[in-house]
């Protein structure tokens, strides 16, 4: 067998360094990350990249953190397998491997100049603190901002002081509900479907943006159709195994479109007949 | 004499294969007890075959004990050969010769090095070795490492193989496999040097006890070690078939291996044993190499069955290279590759039948006997296993040990059992497992 | 770095994947210098009676003493590797579940069967928690490499949940099928590289079945060939008979 | 122009011999019980001239069933360098469904981002072509699906017309292989008739079962996504991936890391997957986007028949029967598409 040096080969990662770590949750870990010489990442909002630790493997993660944040970016992982696990090991000054960034964000310049309502359940918040912060960073080049946040329980709520801060921004309409209170919680238990009908929203002008767990996307399409939100301006993001991140390897497949460079954002009116995507 | 108390009790006994224990109690001077207690937990394997295929044995008793696994196939695929009336060929009977050689080789390997010459060189086990040995330890892995090299591609693996079946081999070697195992057997000769100039070296205690020793014996040239009558040093010579007259077992209760006997008391099986009753059938080499040692028949010191594997070593890699060398010249037939499976497609006949394996297995004589209806389903299935047969035999040896040796103290005693019942390799798995001796406190 | 403490214990097994690991050969030395092996019976005397990181246990629970032993090893140790199918699915010795106990005992040991304390088969994790499986009989030493590294550096480790057929189609083997006999590779956890199709043999399912077996189609095929259904049924049981347990009286842990 | 030789039956040892010497040589050699796989081989006894679409299709020369991407060394860092691992071969006697598996391959590792790894292993192979001059036999729909015919995607093309061969020359590698191992002859007139007479008589053997034109499947797979079949196929297979495996177009792979004993350094490989396999499209969440076995079996079908034409134009089922042969569940290509055409009804 000969073997051949590729320069130019997909599978080569950037070698990064953790900047700052943070432990959100039991199971979330906060990481900051810089690529060689502080270069940007150059993403859009909704992206992710592989993350990869040699020896254990690769996992795509979404980038946490708006293009505005020029020398660094973030990622927010949660641990359930072998390279989350070792990633939660990682600490400030540590090495780890980058590809990408991969697959299709928010499409900014058309949500840009109208309303935007999120929807983020459980680990939705992610890449969606992306797209949240790019807004209000350029908050200008938008219309009303309606943000909805669900998780299970309070303390598995993520970016707690960064929701905070959009809670009291005047410029944007919050609110957020857990499926299971504890003694401390003082604001909505329950389903975050049901707190829909009563946001107050011009659905000709509003992009509704969705993000969570796959079995959130039925109900949650439902109620945003309720409101009458044509199909062509609901944006979610579809979470699918990925190997390869290049549409290669077949585990993103849905269909004849590949989840990691095809998505992972697409429009609803695009994969509604899709069978399998929702 | 001493009227001293010993109370020796060691629990798990080390560096053999399986769980034991050897208790020994001595109060005022005179032994009250002394046991080699098998409490390994019973696995039931002849229970479990019955309703079975017989197609089914040779993989099952194989898992009876994973270091006499191609030994067990052996013993297994001849008793059901026997059973359902299947004759096998000049070529798979050479080649399962060759496979009882890896075996014999392979097991005695281990035990000289890892399980006996820790003791003889007086460290704990193989691994102060490492640093105190390395060269050792390294060759003795490599020795090893051959010897499942030469399985791997013979049967697919040492422990549990895979192709060696009833009805022949599932897959034969073709010319290249043959010239590798040769090239491998071939390389090991200066390992095996320098493995005798070791154990020439070694230091055996002396101790002798008149026995009787039980083996395969036949009336042509060859070692016997896969085909023959068993024969004793008493004068025994019986057919396999009535291995039950030979054993004769009997259930104690410290033990959870059957124990046996023949013409006296207790009787030995092993490399002794075989090396005591065919001396005069050793490969030439294995021959002068036992002048060297001043290793002579009939040698009646336990300790010395370690010294009669080495030579048996020296026999096993002699006569494979013959065997293969021979099976080059006549070319491996590979229309004789065996496909078998439960006989889906009745490839082979099947009587019912009662059929008994005996084969020279690195212990000593293993039996396996079964009984199938003409569906080739095992009615009633039997096996024993050397170490059973030896247990008794131990048991006589370290009485006579522990009466000669009581000036000395607890833990010069221990040791000196230990490496006795070392010596017999015992594979406990085997009888059942375990092995573990037990000091019991006398003044109960 | 500390090194790591590994132990190895054994329980109804035939010892056959402790050899296994012994055969590895001079890569054991490769081991042996990342981390310290502080017991070993089969082939070591060392006791070691402290704690220690990596349990390696083999073998089945078959008796009341063994129950108690495999406790204190768990409350000793950190990880516990349970590795060859007797340990990881119960394997060979779960065949006994197949009889009656007394029976059984008194078709081996006759009328003086009493003595032999015997209870249900069971695999490790139905008595203590076990942090690795590492299947097979005897177990695949490249598998057991991969386990232990991924214990020592602390990550999980899956056992493939595909079939036997897909790494028997990797080398390329004729079909057992093909050649008109029943195989248990279909249903059989891959890993060991189709260890026995590569020699001529049919795969007789020691690693355990997949998580989700197709049992009425393969019972379907199997039928097809026309021989005994409870031969095919023993077939099925032979490795696997323990997994009764899962549905009836025991909890995996 | 089109350039025909000749090469004498008598000259094919010495061409065996001549290119075994210089690189590796693979051809089909019989493995008995009528199944056949590309081996090595040095002479040209060893191969079988007629065979059955061997048991693992040419591709695991293009796309190794494991291969190394990465080797990685951790002990200071993430360091790495990305390899390819090839080996300079001549594949021969590959029949012209294999030629289009290998087509479909390249344009999925050609189609961006380039495959480097799979790039720079075809280019070292090079291909020799056989014609079929029979049909395999009764799995193989290599007509239906044009493949019955040579297609390109080749150095040289053989047709056995008895006594001799007659060659294509497709590429400047192939010229090459005339040139160096001087055993070729100029092909006359004559000779190219008795390749006409050849096809014409093909085209009486090699018929479309399916009674429907294969540019109506597209249309067919539309309307077929609820069917009943699906289940039906589902609840038979056993979800053993062996389909997959021997598929000469299917390409799905897993990625993974494998350490040295040292716990530093190894490599990152690709392992060949299958979309069959329950685990495949697994989320951590515990989703598996296709759980159920009728899911699976459908993916598989319409990776064939529909995505492909879809996202390449082009399907990716080449008629050479593995799948159906090798399913002991017995779920046959031919048959799921012959219900899926009464079913609705297409003519
Ligand atoms: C586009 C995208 C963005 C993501 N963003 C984030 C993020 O921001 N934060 C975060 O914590 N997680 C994110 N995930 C999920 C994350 O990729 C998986 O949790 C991770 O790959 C699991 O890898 P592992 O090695 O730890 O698990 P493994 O040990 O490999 O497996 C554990 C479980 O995870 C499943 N799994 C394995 N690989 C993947 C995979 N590539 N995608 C999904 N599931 C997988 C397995 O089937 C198994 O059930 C994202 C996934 C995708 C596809
Ligand atoms: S031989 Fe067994 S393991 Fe191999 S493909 Fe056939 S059924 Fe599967
Ligand atoms: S092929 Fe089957 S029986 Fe053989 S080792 Fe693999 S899983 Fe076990
Ligand atoms: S080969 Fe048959 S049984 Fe196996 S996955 Fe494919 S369709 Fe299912």
């Amino acid at each position: 067998m000969k073997k051949q040096i590729l320069n130019n080969s997909e599978y080569i990662i950037k070698k990064a360094k953790v900047v700052r770590t943070k432990k959100l949750t039991d199971l979330e870990k906060f990481f900051e990350i810089s690529m060689p010489n502080n270069e940007s990442l150059d993403h859009d909002p909704g992206q992710f990249v592989e993350v990869s630790l040699f020896g254990v493997g690769e996992a795509p993660i979404s980038i946490a953190s708006s293009p505005t944040m020029r020398n660094s970016f973030d990622l927010c992982v949660r641990r359930v397998g072998k390279v989350t696990s070792e990633m939660h090991k990682l600490e400030q000054g540590d090495e780890i491997g980058i590809r990408g960034p991969f697959g299709k964000g928010f499409p900014i310049r058309i949500l840009e100049g109208n309303d935007l309502f999120f929807i983020a359940g459980g680990l939705g918040i992610v890449p969606l603190r992306s797209l949240i912060n790019y807004v209000i960073d350029n908050r200008r080049d938008f219309g009303n901002v309606n943000i909805l946040l669900g998780c299970k329980t309070p303390d598995s709520m993520l970016f707690g002081d960064e929701v905070e801060i959009w809670q009291k921004r005047l410029d944007v309409n919050f609110n957020c509900t857990v499926d299971k209170a504890d003694p401390d919680w003082a604001g909505n238990v329950g389903l975050i479907t049901s707190l829909i009908p009563g946001v107050n929203l011009d659905p000709d002008r509003t992009f509704a943006i969705v993000v969570g767990p796959p079995i959130m996307y039925k109900f949650v399409i439902k109620e945003l159709i309720a409101k009458k939100i044509p199909e062509r301006q609901i944006y979610l993001s579809l979470e699918r195994h990925m190997k390869c991140g290049l549409g290669r390897c077949g585990h993103c497949q849905i269909e004849d479109i590949y989840c990691c460079q095809d998505g992972p954002v697409f429009c609803y009116d695009q994969i509604k007949k899709i069978r399998g995507a929702i | 004499m001493n009227k001293k108390d010993i109370n020796i009790n060691v629990e798990y006994l080390t560096r053999v294969e399986g769980h034991g224990n050897i208790v020994v109690n001595v109060e005022d001077g005179k032994l009250e007890k002394c046991e080699l207690q098998i409490v390994e937990s019973p696995r039931f394997f002849e229970g479990m075959l019955v309703g079975r295929s017989i197609f089914e044995a040779q993989h099952i008793t194989s898992r009876i004990c994973g270091i006499c696994a191609c030994g067990h196939t052996l013993a297994s695929v001849q008793a059901a050969e026997d059973a359902i009336g299947f004759k096998p060929s000049i070529q798979t009977i050479k080649l399962r010769k060759l496979l009882l050689h890896f075996e014999n080789l392979d097991s005695h390997l281990l035990h000289i090095y890892l399980l006996v010459a820790p003791d003889l060189l007086g460290v704990k086990s193989f691994v102060p070795l490492i640093d105190s040995h390395n060269k050792v330890v390294r060759r003795a892995l490599r020795m090893k490492k051959a010897c499942n090299d030469l399985c791997d591609i013979l049967v697919g693996r040492h422990v549990h193989p895979i192709s060696c079946i009833v009805g022949g081999f599932t897959k034969l070697p073709k010319e290249i496999d043959l010239d590798n195992m040769l090239g491998i057997l071939n390389g090991m000769l200066p390992d095996m040097d320098a493995t005798i100039e070791l154990a020439r070296n070694l230091k055996f205690p002396d101790f002798e006890r008149e026995t009787e020793y039980v083996a395969l014996v036949s009336d042509d040239k060859e070692y016997p070690l896969l085909m023959g009558d068993v024969g004793s040093t008493d004068g025994v010579r019986m057919n396999k078939k009535d291995y039950k007259k030979i054993t004769n077992e009997f259930v104690v209760p410290h033990s959870s291996a059957k124990h046996a006997k023949l013409s006296r008391e207790s009787y030995a099986v092993g490399a002794l044993a075989r090396f005591n009753l065919n001396y005069d059938k050793l490969h030439k080499k294995a021959k002068e190499i036992a002048k060297a040692i001043s290793l002579k028949p009939k040698c009646t010191n336990p300790y010395l069955n370690t010294a009669a594997q080495l030579i048996e070593c020296v026999h096993c890699i002699e006569d494979s290279i013959a065997i293969i060398n021979d099976l080059k010249e006549k070319k491996i037939n590979q229309e004789e590759t065996v496909v078998v499976g439960l006989n889906e497609k009745k490839t082979v006949k099947v009587n019912a039948g009662n059929g008994v394996g005996a084969v020279e297995v690195p212990r000593g004589i293993l039996f396996h006997n079964y009984e199938v209806d003409e569906k080739g389903i095992i009615r009633k299935a039997n096996c024993i296993i050397p170490t059973s047969q030896n247990v008794n035999n131990i048991e006589f040896d370290m009485q006579k040990y522990v009466k000669e040796n009581l000036e000395r103290s607890e833990a010069e005693i221990t040791l000196g059992l230990e490496m006795l019942v070392r010596s017999y390799d015992p594979c406990i798995s085997c009888s059942a497992h375990m092995l573990d001796v037990k000091f019991i406190n006398g003044k109960k | 770095m500390k090194r790591p403490k590994i132990a190895f214990f054994d329980f109804a097994c035939c010892e056959g994947c402790q050899l296994q690991v012994a055969n590895i050969g001079e890569a054991l030395l490769d081991i042996l210098d990342i981390a310290d092996v502080v017991e070993f019976r089969e082939v070591m005397s060392e006791k070691w009676d402290q704690s220690f990181d990596i349990a390696v246990v083999e073998g089945s629970i078959t008796d009341h003493h063994a129950i108690e032993r495999i406790k204190m090893i768990r409350s000793r140790s950190k990880l516990l590797i349970a590795y060859g199918s007797c340990a990881t699915i119960g394997g060979i010795n779960g065949m006994k579940n197949n009889f009656e106990l007394d029976e059984i005992r008194k078709e081996v040991y006759g009328k003086d069967y009493k003595y032999f304390d015997t209870i249900k088969t069971m695999p490790v994790h139905h008595v203590v928690k076990v942090d690795y499986f590492v299947n097979g009989c005897p177990i695949y030493p490249p598998e057991f490499i991969t386990v232990l590294k991924a214990a020592l550096s602390g990550i999980p480790y899956d056992v493939p949940d595909k079939s036997v057929c897909i790494e028997c189609k990797f080398n390329e083997n004729i079909c057992m099928y093909e050649k008109g006999l029943t195989c248990m590779g279909p249903i059989t956890r891959a890993g060991c590289n189709s260890w026995c199709i590569n020699n001529g043999n049919i795969c007789y399912g020691c690693r355990g079945m997949v998580s989700n077996p197709n049992e009425k189609s393969a019972k379907d095929i199997l039928e097809k060939y026309k021989i005994d259904l409870n031969l095919i049924l023993n077939r099925i049981n032979m490795y696997n008979k323990c997994r009764e347990l899962e549905d009836n009286e025991q909890k995996r842990y | 122009m089109q350039i025909y030789k000749i090469l004498k039956k008598s000259n094919l040892d010495s061409l065996v011999s001549i290119l075994s010497k210089k690189q590796k040589f693979m051809a089909p050699v019989s493995k008995g019980l009528n199944k056949f796989a590309f081996e090595s081989v040095t002479s040209s006894k060893d191969i079988a001239l007629k065979y059955i679409p061997t048991i693992l299709a040419p591709k695991k020369y293009f796309m190794p069933q494991y291969e190394t991407l990465i080797e990685y060394d951790t002990k200071e860092g993430q360091n790495m360098k990305a390899v390819v691992e090839y080996e300079n071969m001549v594949l021969f006697a590959v029949h012209t469904c294999d030629l289009a598996g290998i087509q479909c391959l390249n344009i999925v590792f050609s189609d961006r981002p380039k495959d480097l790894n799979y790039l720079v292993r075809k280019n070292k192979i090079t291909i020799i072509g056989l014609e079929c001059n029979e049909v395999c036999d009764e799995y193989s729909t290599c007509a239906f699906m044009d493949n019955d015919l040579p297609n390109g995607g080749y150095d040289l093309f053989f047709t056995d017309l008895g006594e001799y061969f007659i060659v294509h020359v497709n590429t400047q590698m192939g010229d090459a292989i005339i040139n160096d191992t001087k055993l070729f002859e100029d092909a006359t007139v004559s000779h190219i008739n008795e390749l006409e007479k050849l096809r014409e008589k093909k085209r009486k053997l090699f018929i479309n079962q399916f009674g429907i034109d294969r540019q109506k499947i597209p249309e067919l797979f539309d309307k077929s996504k609820e069917s009943q079949i699906w289940d039906d196929i589902g609840n038979r297979c056993l979800s053993c991936g062996n389909c997959t495996n021997v598929c000469p177009t299917c390409y799905c792979f897993d990625v993974m890391d494998v350490q040295n004993l040292d716990l530093k350094t190894g490599k990152r490989i690709r392992v060949w997957d299958s979309c069959q396999n329950e685990t495949f499209a697994k989320v951590s969440g515990g989703e598996s986007f296709r759980e159920a076995r009728s899911d699976r079996k459908r993916h598989r079908f319409y990776r064939k028949f529909k995505y492909p034409v879809n996202r390449y134009s082009r399907f990716f089922c080449t008629g050479c029967g593995r799948c159906t042969r090798t399913c002991m569940a017995k779920i046959s290509l031919l048959e799921t598409l012959e219900l899926l055409i009464k079913e609705n009804k297409v003519k």
